[in-house]
């Protein structure tokens, strides 16, 4: 067996926010009918709770988030991804559902301090100021796909595609370096 | 018509200039024309100087809503090339590109034709495969092209980042007598000699109807009243959905913005033509000493002239990564036309559903490089009522017939 | 510089996150019909200088395609709907016409 | 002489003297001045040349219309030309240069070109150097070229850091000056969210220079104030240095930001330009002064009254002792008021107006100022300085009344409002005849998405100068219904040529575009000839096209041109106004996306191992993959064919990550697939493999790739490297937009996992070294999968080729895609493992005449073509593509198709080489019969190789088609099948 390791093997960067590679991270996309009870069901089952549109729904170390009206994007510990993908589908059998483990194929980056908008608002079109505390804001993070919500207080998440994780991580450093705040301090 | 020259200017100097007639006359429109264009831009006033030079018909008015050469012609990045790869329009663009040759004096009126070479980088393997198969093409088209490698390109321009590392220049697909011309110069050029041949040049008189009768076209109605004619040519880039509707027919277009920019003007740090497919950008310098850049083209409907600014800064950034000094360089002025895009981006020279209409469009973003060369071809098909060999394929037909003219095979974009 | 919303999402998202996808409502025409059929399907296209119904992908967020009705001379946008229909809406095509009396509708 | 005065200078600190040089003369400014400031004080009025007759040129202004006073600022990697110096702040340090002259400022050869001007008028050109034809290109041109242009251009990589940042608000303010404070404060008050942009680095705009009061305050107090008030607010940003550039569709604002210009190399970026969302937009962006015509308005000293006052009020410098004002409004008696509150002389006021009241004209007659009335200037005197002017009468035709000593001239023709943000966008303007200026219509303004009105012009901008209008506009963010005059001043008269009369030798000395050398004759000869479309008249002479377009020329030149025309200026209208407002870095428009992170670069779990190894990238996409890998001294065709020789003698290890995965699932998959396919995938078994082809709706091939059948109802589909995400997106829009009704969901997985190809004689025997599942013939037959653990790993086996060997491709999860990867290297040791790169690859397949996406597809082929027609199912109805492939072209037995081809001589047919056939086509071309779509030399045939495509292709074996290449050369192919290699495929099936 070996040791799994994610696309920048927990790198950091210290600005005027700090950015990490946050490691790996279990992570399951599910299209479904949002709606069914019995998605519902097996999603309690497995700790999740079912989240509004656009928003997130966390409970201890489980995260569910609303990625479009017919997909979730689950995130769990990594190595609890597999079983809970047998799990699931074992509960969903027969439903039109897909399951897929997708924990290999992201990549999650924490950006903290009280600075962190700062650094995203250089990137992504997004009015970070009218985003909801539990907003989950699926845009463009400079030129790639990406996924950000508020997941604490002076942090950010942001999920990108793991073969870009280098580039995500070089726009964000260079959007995080000292000096160049967007606002007074 | 009095001729220009360089004594003609010298003895006007003498009296303040104050002798210089009218480059073209500015005409009341008449009843009946045999053949009636719209469009004043380059492609219309080619269309209708070579009707009268070449088939003597000049009982013709070009009928234009704005101002004459106001449409793409006099907003481009006046490239002109023909090195591509399928025949029929190395054909056109070629035949276009060797009348610019002689252009300034055929029409006496410097249009500044300007042959200092053109050159499309090859920056990955697939790219440097297309542009050979276009050179082998071109040798035999009769079209003078070649493939050189990284060094030649870089003693062509210094200017020029040829390593890389994210796309290095593996080498490009150079035509030596391609370059570019005034572009505002060739639509006055032709304007002041269709004048000189008695034909009428309309400005300000906006088409607001096609009238027809049993199938035939019959004429236009204007801002400036109703114009019969016995020949209807629509050479309107931009605006071809809006005319044809107008004649009864839908065409297998969508206008989309096309934006090009200026730096501020420079000393001359580049003699030549160079376009990046791979990173969508092109550039060349103006004799003013501006870089001129072309930029990308928008993927929905627009008749705004205002392009979306992300384009800008595709274009620049990949610019900056082949011409790291431009970085340091100003935008003075971007701005944007409209362009017809075809269903296989090649343009149309076509008879249409409407007996005696024929349309000229289609050409994409890459009309000002074929203007001769269309108006030569859209005379003949509207003299003689059935196109020749150089407007053969263009035809409307080929969209239904499945027989597609495809250039983005070799250069993914054409300019 | 568009914004549209996704009336899948929610989201009012510019134009950098959205991709084109031409002319809306086209119908489908495959083996059996006629070569005129076929053309028209593929190739000729309203491209109106006006109203006009055209097709977008929230790319770079739900992912869903959705339908816009948009001024192709102002870019106004008279709103956006799911892409599972024939057919613009009544409620829209209604705030389409106090918009734009003199339009002629869905042709 | 210009000179610093010993007193005064609202913005200057004269405790911090700051060093710079000028054509590498050492000088001295103080903090808060700018370039131009700076270089005034310093007496250094001749800063350049103009672009056409090479005349000397000083500063006209005092900002951003500044078309004269351009320096190239900087060295090296940090050189840059064409800065205006009347917004480039001065720091310590700064070298600059004057632009377009040689050898030197004040001996410049160009200005020849000057002692010729008669020869030389608007258009000239055109209608000259047309003989002979070569002439053009090879004498003319290279001249004109040379002489114009103006700075030098950079030459070395930009040493600075940019970057860019969005920002959204209710309101965007532009300007900073009283009345888009005000606007901002009443926009705030009222909750909304405010940005507020000030393109220099100071709040207040004129106004402090202007003096009045403003609710009962001075400028200078009131704006403090007003900005103490601003800055509680949370709900309002305020950015200095900041220039509003461009007002785009549904309200977007391009915001050009200079942060460190002053301080280079301190690390923080130099721009940043700022992309902001704004629901409605005020343009409070002030007005620009106009010159006035006359002649000699263009010797060095002639200046525009606003600006002269600016550099005496702002920075202390005098631009002259004898300063003569010239003007047709109230406003320029405020610049004689300050020259004479600062100790200087002003001999004459020359006001155009026939009779001159107010308090403004009793206020400097009070001080003693002769005040001309119905006066002008005949003719300036001087060449690189003003020596004096000439006075006539405005009605006259320039008969010189008397002349007046004088180093300096301040003119003004009175106030254009700054209407570029209000009409980038598509607002609409309306022109004020009784103040001749152009303002915006507020009943035709810039619409927004809504289709409602997205900006309100106020203050200057909207025409409105007095400061208590201004407050009262700004207030209700709404235009002013009645426009008043400036507080307490008379009416200006409009004044296009002076003196009114003025005969051609005067109106050819006349300057309307002082940097492009337009002049009023140039106008008028362009009136006459015909180009009389304002813009035929700018693009015909230049005007408006310099640097600084038009700002300064643009309202004189068209009223010249109305006149001329004998129309009202409504008539002629305006040129377009285009971004940006004043010109920005292409570094702040390029913003982080440079080297590194230029684009976005994908990296499969192997990327680093393959740079480490010599890998020779090729770009696929976004992705980089290894060509081949580079042994030390070898040459990449040697690495190649070694690598080639390689996998088919022992064993080869290929990183096919990048091959899209895409999984369809649900009830209706198999029929979903059927339409995506041209053939068959309803009826895979599970646990299948089956190579499937898929077109576009318009016929052509679009990708292919092994099609998996995981399990009754879910599907994985292997798409090309570059096609995965064009693939899913394909399948996803049919799927939403047209058979909506259809139970199927797909997802992209092409990242989850890294795939490797082991390839090879030898490659049973390496799986089996890496042990936990069972690989033989008879567990995993060719063309099938299986699921299990390989290397400790969980991986999914299939047993597919695109070599021609025994061939296996196992994708295991991304983050062990390395760790397997490695096992495969260590497993492989004793088995001649080699990695191999892409041209292999493509080597091996051609070997086997499997056709390549991108080489024997072009778009404009269909599979029919290609010899595929088994991959084509006859008995379903419909797939896409299928409708289009039956039309009359595509139906076409004369369409060329595939054939391999093998020259005579054993070489390598050229890339893309066409065969000829005979005679010309109507256009004169020579006639072609196919061409080749893939050519490799062979390493394992010792031989090239080569597949084409060719008319009646498949009919015409054994025949020799002739290829002219390089010179005329002609080589001959044959016409072969276009498998060359193990044609049976016993190698792929043991």
């Amino acid at each position: 067996m070996s040791d799994p390791v994610s696309a920048l093997q927990g790198q950091t960067y210290d600005g005027f926010a700090r950015i990490t590679e946050a490691g790996l991270h279990g992570m399951i996309t599910l299209r479904a009918d949002l709606a069914s009870k019995k998605l519902a069901k097996a999603l309690k089952t497995q700790g999740f709770a079912l989240p509004e549109p656009r928003r997130v729904m966390a409970s201890g170390d489980r995260s569910a988030l609303w990625m479009s009206p017919d997909e979730l994007l689950l995130i769990l510990p990594y190595d609890q991804a597999a079983p809970t993908v047998a799990a699931l589908e074992g509960a969903l059998a027969g439903e039109f559902v897909l399951v897929a483990d997708v924990s290999d194929a992201r990549a999650l980056f924490r950006i903290s301090g009280a600075r962190a908008p700062e650094v995203l608002a250089k990137l992504c079109p997004v009015d970070f100021a009218r985003l909801a505390p539990d907003e989950v804001r699926r845009t463009r993070a400079a030129q790639v796909a990406a996924a950000l919500w508020c997941s604490a207080p002076d942090e950010f998440s942001l999920i990108s595609f793991r073969s870009v994780a280098g580039y995500v991580m070089g726009v964000l450093e260079h959007s995080a370096r000292p000096g160049s705040e967007l606002t007074c301090a | 018509m009095r001729r220009y020259s360089v004594f003609a200017v010298a003895r006007e100097a003498l009296r303040f200039h104050q002798g210089w007639a009218r480059a073209w006359a500015n005409p009341e429109p008449k009843k009946r024309y045999d053949v009636v264009i719209v469009g004043a831009g380059g492609h219309g006033l080619a269309t209708a100087y070579y009707l009268g030079k070449n088939y003597g018909i000049r009982n013709v008015a070009i009928v234009e809503k704005g101002w004459l050469g106001g449409g793409n012609t006099g907003r481009n990045t006046t490239i002109i090339r023909s090195n591509y790869l399928q025949d029929p329009s190395a054909a056109i663009y070629e035949k276009a590109r060797s009348l610019y040759e002689g252009l300034s004096q055929d029409l006496n009126y410097n249009v500044m034709f300007s042959p200092r070479g053109l050159l499309m980088l090859g920056q990955t393997e697939h790219e440097v495969r297309g542009y050979k198969r276009t050179v082998w093409a071109n040798n035999l088209q009769g079209i003078e092209t070649e493939w050189i490698d990284t060094a030649r390109v870089q003693k062509l321009v210094p200017i020029m980042n040829t390593l890389g590392p994210r796309y290095p220049v593996l080498g490009a697909l150079y035509q030596a007598r391609g370059g570019t011309a005034r572009h505002d110069a060739v639509a006055w050029g032709y304007a002041r000699a269709c004048s000189d041949m008695g034909m009428d040049i309309l400005q300000n008189c906006e088409v607001t109807g096609v009238r027809s009768a049993a199938g035939q076209v019959q004429g236009i109605d204007t801002s400036r009243g109703p114009i019969d004619c016995g020949k209807l040519a629509i050479v309107v880039a931009g605006h071809s959905s809006v005319l044809a509707e107008m004649a009864g027919f839908r065409l297998p277009i969508e206008s989309m913005a096309l934006q090009a920019l200026v730096s501020e003007p420079i000393k001359p740090c580049m003699d030549v033509v160079v376009m990046a497919n791979t990173v969508h950008g092109y550039m060349s310098q103006s004799d003013k000493g501006e870089m001129v850049i072309g930029g990308g083209t928008d993927g929905f409907n627009n008749y705004t002239q205002r392009g979306s600014w992300q384009h800008v800064e595709e274009t620049v950034r990949a610019l900056i990564e082949t011409f790291p000094m431009l970085s340091r360089l100003k935008m003075m002025r971007q701005w944007g036309g409209i362009v017809d895009m075809t269903g296989d981006r090649s343009p149309i020279l076509s008879t249409t559903p409407l007996g005696n209409c024929f349309v000229n469009c289609g050409w994409g973003t890459g009309g000002f490089k074929a203007i001769p060369g269309s108006g030569w071809a859209m005379a003949e098909l509207v003299a003689k009522g059935t196109p020749g060999p150089l407007a053969a394929e263009f035809g409307l037909n080929r969209f239904k017939e499945g027989r597609f003219i495809d250039e983005s095979v070799a250069a993914g974009v054409a300019h | 510089m568009l914004t549209l919303t996704c009336p899948c999402c929610g989201v009012a998202a510019e134009e950098t996150e959205l991709a084109p996808g031409g002319e809306a409502h086209l119908k489908r025409f495959g083996p059996g019909a006629s070569d005129e059929d076929f053309e028209t399907y593929m190739f000729a296209r309203k491209n109106p200088k006006g109203v006009h119904f055209e097709r977008w992908r929230h790319a770079y967020g739900c992912g869903k395609w959705f339908l816009a009705a948009r001024c192709t001379a102002t870019l106004e946008v008279f709103g956006t709907y799911p892409a599972q229909t024939t057919e613009p809406p009544a409620d829209l095509i209604a705030r389409i016409k106090t918009r734009r009396p003199d339009w002629e509708g869905c042709k | 002489m210009s000179t610093r005065l010993a007193t005064g200078g609202r913005l200057i600190d004269r405790t911090k003297p700051l060093n710079f040089t000028f054509n590498g003369k050492r000088l001295r400014g103080f903090a808060g001045d700018t370039l131009a400031s700076a270089l005034l004080g310093a007496n250094q009025m001749l800063l350049g040349r103009s672009f056409k007759y090479h005349r000397p040129r000083g500063l006209v202004g005092s900002g951003v219309e500044e078309p004269n006073a351009l320096v190239g600022l900087g060295r090296s990697g940090r050189f840059e030309p064409d800065q205006r110096t009347t917004t480039t702040e001065l720091f310590d340090g700064a070298e600059t240069v004057s632009q377009n002259h040689w050898p030197t400022l004040d001996l410049d050869i160009g200005v020849v070109n000057n002692w010729a001007y008669r020869f030389l008028p608007a258009g000239f050109y055109y209608k000259t150097f047309m003989f002979p034809r070569f002439a053009w290109k090879h004498l003319f041109e290279p001249i004109v070229r040379r002489s114009a242009g103006l700075g030098r251009a950079p030459s070395l990589r930009d040493e600075d850091r940019y970057e860019q940042a969005y920002g959204f608000c209710d309101v965007l303010v532009a300007g900073g000056g009283v009345a888009g404070l005000a606007a901002a404060l009443a926009a705030a008050r009222k909750g909304a969210r405010v940005i507020v942009l000030e393109q220099t680095a100071h709040w207040g705009g004129r106004a402090p220079v202007d003096g009045g009061t403003i609710d009962g305050q001075s400028p200078d107090d009131w704006i403090r104030n007003t900005l103490q008030t601003i800055e509680k607010m949370e709900n309002v940003t305020l950015r200095r240095r900041c220039m509003a550039a461009g007002l785009y569709d549904h309200g977007y604002v391009l915001g050009y930001e200079q942060i460190a210009d002053t301080t280079p190399g301190d690390g923080r970026p130099r721009h940043r330009l700022w992309r902001i969302r704004a629901a409605r937009v005020v343009t409070a962006t002030g007005a620009l002064e106009r010159p006035l015509a006359f002649a000699g308005n263009d010797v060095p000293g002639v200046m525009l009254a606003s600006g002269l006052r600016d550099y005496l009020v702002n920075w202390a410098v005098s631009p002259g002792d004898r300063t003569v004002i010239v003007t047709n409004n109230d406003d320029a008696y405020r610049t004689a008021l300050a020259l004479h509150e600062a100790g200087l002389v002003v001999p004459a006021i020359l006001d155009a107006r026939a009779s001159v009241t107010g308090a403004l004209p009793d206020a400097a007659r009070a001080l003693g100022i002769r005040v001309l009335e119905g006066r002008g200037i005949a003719k300036v005197h001087g060449g690189k300085r003003v020596t004096g002017v000439s006075v006539c009468a405005q009605a006259g035709e320039g008969s010189v009344l008397e002349d007046i000593a004088c180093d300096a001239v301040a003119m003004s023709g009175g106030w254009s409002p700054i209407v570029h943000l209000w009409s980038h966008c598509g607002g609409k303007l309306l022109w004020d005849a009784p103040r001749a200026m152009f303002r915006p219509d507020a009943a035709r303004p810039p619409t927004g998405a809504d289709g409602q009105p997205m900006a309100v012009a106020v203050g200057a901008a909207n025409g409105v100068f007095a400061l208590s209008a201004i407050l009262a506009e700004a207030k209700d963010t709404a235009p002013a219904p009645a426009i008043p005059a400036p507080d307490d001043e008379a009416p200006m008269a409009p004044v296009w040529v002076m003196p009114q009369g003025a005969p051609d030798a005067l109106r050819y000395k006349m300057w309307l575009d002082f940097q492009n050398d337009v002049k009023v004759s140039d106008v008028q000869l362009a009136a006459r000839e015909g180009y009389a479309s304002v813009e035929h008249t700018k693009r015909y002479t230049t005007l408006g096209m310099a640097t600084d377009q038009g700002k300064l020329s643009n309202i004189n030149g068209l009223a010249i041109l109305s006149d001329a025309l004998g129309q009202p200026i409504p008539a002629t209208g305006t040129t377009t106004f285009r971004p940006p407002y004043t010109p920005i870095s292409f570094g702040a428009i390029a913003g982080e996306a440079r080297g590194e992170i230029f684009q976005p670069l994908r990296r499969t779990p192997m990327h680093e191992w393959h740079a480490t190894h010599g890998a020779h990238w090729e770009p696929v996409g976004l992705w980089r993959r290894p060509y081949t890998y580079l042994r030390h001294g070898e040459g990449l065709h040697d690495s190649v064919r070694r690598e080639v020789r390689n996998t088919r003698a022992a064993v080869g290890l290929l990183d096919a990550s990048t091959l899209g995965k895409i999984v369809v699932k649900g009830p209706d998959a198999g029929k979903f697939l059927d339409m995506l396919y041209t053939n068959m995938m309803s009826t895979l078994p599970v646990g299948k493999c089956r190579y499937g082809l898929m077109c576009s709706e318009n016929g052509f091939l679009s990708d292919d790739g092994v099609v998996v059948r995981l399990s009754e109802d879910s599907w994985l589909c292997h798409t090309t490297s570059g096609g995965a995400d064009r693939i899913h997106g394909w399948m996803e829009d049919w799927l939403q937009c047209e058979w909506w009704d259809w139970k199927v969901h797909t997802v992209n997985l092409t990242e989850q996992f890294a795939q490797v190809a082991v390839v090879g004689p030898n490659a049973r025997k390496l799986l089996e070294k890496l042990g936990g599942m069972d690989v033989s013939a008879a567990a995993l037959p060719f063309m099938t999968f299986t699921e299990g653990v390989l290397a400790g790993i969980r991986a999914r086996v299939f047993r597919i080729s695109f070599s021609g060997e025994l061939s296996y491709e196992i994708a295991v999860p991304a983050s062990e895609g390395m760790a397997f990867w490695t096992a495969c290297l260590q497993a492989g040791e004793d088995l001649g493992l080699m990695p191999y790169g892409t041209e292999a690859l493509h080597i091996m397949r051609a070997e086997k005449g499997f056709i390549m996406i991108g080489d024997e597809t072009d778009g404009t082929v269909i599979p029919q073509d290609l010899g595929l027609g088994w991959a084509i199912s006859k008995k379903k109805a419909d797939y896409l593509g299928k409708r289009a492939q039956e039309r009359a072209h595509m139906a076409n037995p004369d369409r060329w198709q595939l054939v391999g081809l093998e020259t005579l001589d054993g070489s390598v047919l050229p890339d893309g080489v066409l065969a000829l056939a005979a005679g010309v086509n109507g256009n004169g071309q020579k006639n072609t019969q196919g061409r080749v779509t893939s050519t490799y030399f062979s390493p394992t045939l010792n031989k090239g190789i080569a597949m084409g495509l060719v008319r009646h292709g498949p009919q015409r074996m054994g025949e020799v088609l002739d290829f002219p290449t390089e010179g005329g050369k002609v080589v001959q192919a044959r016409i072969c099948d276009p498998v060359f290699y193990d044609k049976d495929g016993e190698k792929q099936n043991v």
